[in-house]
């Protein structure tokens, strides 16, 4: 490795710099190794996309909850349980229509309804995603797999305020009839971001 | 702040890295950084405001070869220093090395005073406000004009609420703008929509 | 492009590494690095557009973590690579390891059909151009008006000449904006001047 | 080190990359060898501040000089022996007076009149010094030691076209009456960059 600077060479690995401040903040009486470890298995059991899965499979099949959650996103997913961080006011579900395809990023950071959809994947807070998403939509969505007929407009939500957004997708036309339970199966975290279609 | 945080519509970058399904974590450290982010938030030691604006506040260079969790961790780190829960020097012993903290804040400002009503499909334009503290307006609106769409609740206004500053709620717009409007001749076709606090709104058209 | 580049009003950035007198060279290998790009240009490889956009192309971590003589050699094995002189994998074999080059270009573009003619103290705006390859307006001046204060000889259009395309001479007027009409009340007062292509400006106010 | 991408582990060196590139072109016939010594002394030895300093002192004793210097830049050194690059098709020469400093600087990259006032200084380069001194140019050369008072305006020039700048410091009023040859060696190229006084 050519010309590393020096700070660069002298600056601990990850792992060490969060052992330092758990421990820290354990010396001062503040339990964090309890708190991180509860914490843990929030993130990685309970902040996961079968929220919104839960979510997206009831608006197809009952059409009053989907227009309730249209109408306000953050009292209609607490009716199934679901919950929002204090903070997130306000949370627009997007309705996807044969010609309208909605698409979630956000520039300035990273942010999403991490509760409802899961914690966002590695590459949405990728700068790659953050810079292009914006201003090169159609070429980016190509790029990940979603080729859009030329008649599709499409419509980007940058998650710049603390309103929280998420795509509804559309049913797929050979699942109708299916049971709710069977439907939660296939709605994916990256169509609730808008960058798959089902 | 015109922060090298503020990526939207800057070019150079390749490829998305996508894979289906992709996971959220790489690493238990990320977890664990995720989670004493979470712990912090739970215990009141910030608010989201100054959490974004201690990330933007790192050096530039850090934050562009940094992952997002060494980011997440950074401003975290940064605001325990601040706040005057942990020193610099007892986390570079306990790491036994350097830790890297974000550089130190410029003032903040207060909610706009005179600010306008909107209603859905009302015509905005986006303020040329050019703002040393945090900002929460994209460097690819400013001066840009769009039609409101909704309304959210009111939020704290982030250029105060991040700085310590009284911040009163205001409510935030999301605004449509044509991407050949913020980027004319250069940019695929789309309507890309923004969440604007209100102070960062005038009437377009002249008075609001 | 809007590139990693631009830095001109970029924020957090911190103290300049100023030392009297300081260095142009602190390596043997910036020096041979610096002869290796002035024997180019002496060949007649590659224009100075064409060279600085190379540059510019890099990905945006390389080069802000780069060095100066690191993002100039890179620009230039590019062009050598590009220009089919050498291939990549020469350089790497010979190098004995990854030799990072620059992301390959965009469309240039050619001087813009209608410009104007300026003299000295007339009112111009830069044009709101958005350009998907090299072009030499910096970002914090698009779309601001300033004063013409002087015309140099012509020179060949960047936007054309960087990418092969067939580029006119034309003119480039020292325009005079004020700071505070760059960045309203957030920078130093100051009267910054900047060498700005014809193809760039239009008269303020209306007609060219 | 924590984290590092393999692409950079396994970057070379610049010492490599730098010799490979030489050797390539040597092994077509090139004779980049000889050239990159005969240039090596060219950037270490003829493209230095000296050259700028004989163009400063000059002015200073020589008032037609000066006159001529200010009229037409490139014409003026090319009296003096001293010559600049084909692409440099404009020298401008920027007078400082005791309510003007004009500060040179190149956002978009590094350019400066390398052949006159000499290759530039590191900090010139720096992300720091492009990104600032257009935008707070009165703090970054209080850092850099130049304390102005408030009356004098500040005058940056940002060097995007091929036009080049240097400034024409102001002669020192104890070093009035001097000769040529002695006032030379007070120019400094900071000086002509403008970010120090004499």
């Amino acid at each position: 490795m050519p010309d590393q600077d020096p700070v660069i060479r002298r600056t601990t690995s990850m792992e060490q710099r969060v052992d330092a401040i758990q421990a820290a903040l354990d010396e001062r009486g503040m339990k964090a190794t309890e708190a991180v470890e509860e914490l843990n298995h929030l993130a990685t059991e309970q902040w996961v996309p079968q929220n919104g899965a839960r979510v997206v499979a009831r608006a197809w099949v009952d059409a009053a909850f989907r227009e309730r959650l249209l109408a306000n996103g953050r009292a209609a997913v607490e009716e199934l349980g679901l919950f929002m961080p204090k903070h997130h006011r306000h949370l627009v579900v997007l309705e996807n229509t044969p010609t309208v395809q909605n698409v979630i990023c956000c520039t300035l950071c990273s942010c999403t309804a991490f509760t409802i959809i899961g914690l966002p994947p590695d590459w949405y807070k990728d700068f790659e995603y953050r810079s292009r998403v914006v201003r090169e939509s159609r070429t980016v969505l190509r790029e990940m797999g979603l080729e859009l007929a030329p008649e599709v407009e499409i419509r980007v939500w940058d998650t710049t305020a603390d309103t929280r957004y998420m795509v509804l997708p559309m049913q797929p036309p050979e699942t109708m009839g299916w049971p709710e339970e069977k439907l939660v199966g296939i709605v994916t975290r990256d169509a609730m971001i808008g960058v798959a279609r089902l | 702040m015109d922060g090298i945080h503020d990526l939207g519509g800057r070019q150079g970058f390749g490829r998305v890295r996508y894979t289906c399904n992709a996971p959220a974590f790489h690493a238990d450290w990320e977890v664990r950084a995720n989670s004493l982010y979470a712990f912090a938030v739970r215990l009141g030691v910030f608010n989201m405001d100054e959490y974004r604006h201690a990330i933007e506040r790192m050096e530039p260079r850090h934050y562009l070869t940094a992952s997002y969790y060494e980011r997440s961790l950074t401003g975290l780190a940064t605001l325990y220093v601040e706040k005057g829960i942990v020193s610099r020097e007892e986390l570079e012993r306990r790491a036994d090395g350097l830790f890297p903290l974000a550089a130190p804040s410029a003032p903040g400002r207060t909610n706009v005073p005179t600010r306008g009503r909107f209603k859905f499909g009302d015509r905005v334009r986006v303020r040329l406000d050019y703002v040393p503290g945090h900002v929460r307006m994209p460097g690819y609106i400013r001066g840009k004009t769009g039609v409101v769409v909704s309304e959210s609740p009111a939020y704290p206004f982030p250029d105060a609420h991040a700085h310590g500053v009284e911040a009163q709620d205001e409510p935030t717009y999301d605004v449509r703008f044509r991407s050949d409007e913020l980027w004319a001749n250069s940019a695929d076709a789309a309507l890309i929509h923004v969440g604007v606090f209100q102070s960062y709104l005038e009437r377009f058209g002249g008075q609001s």
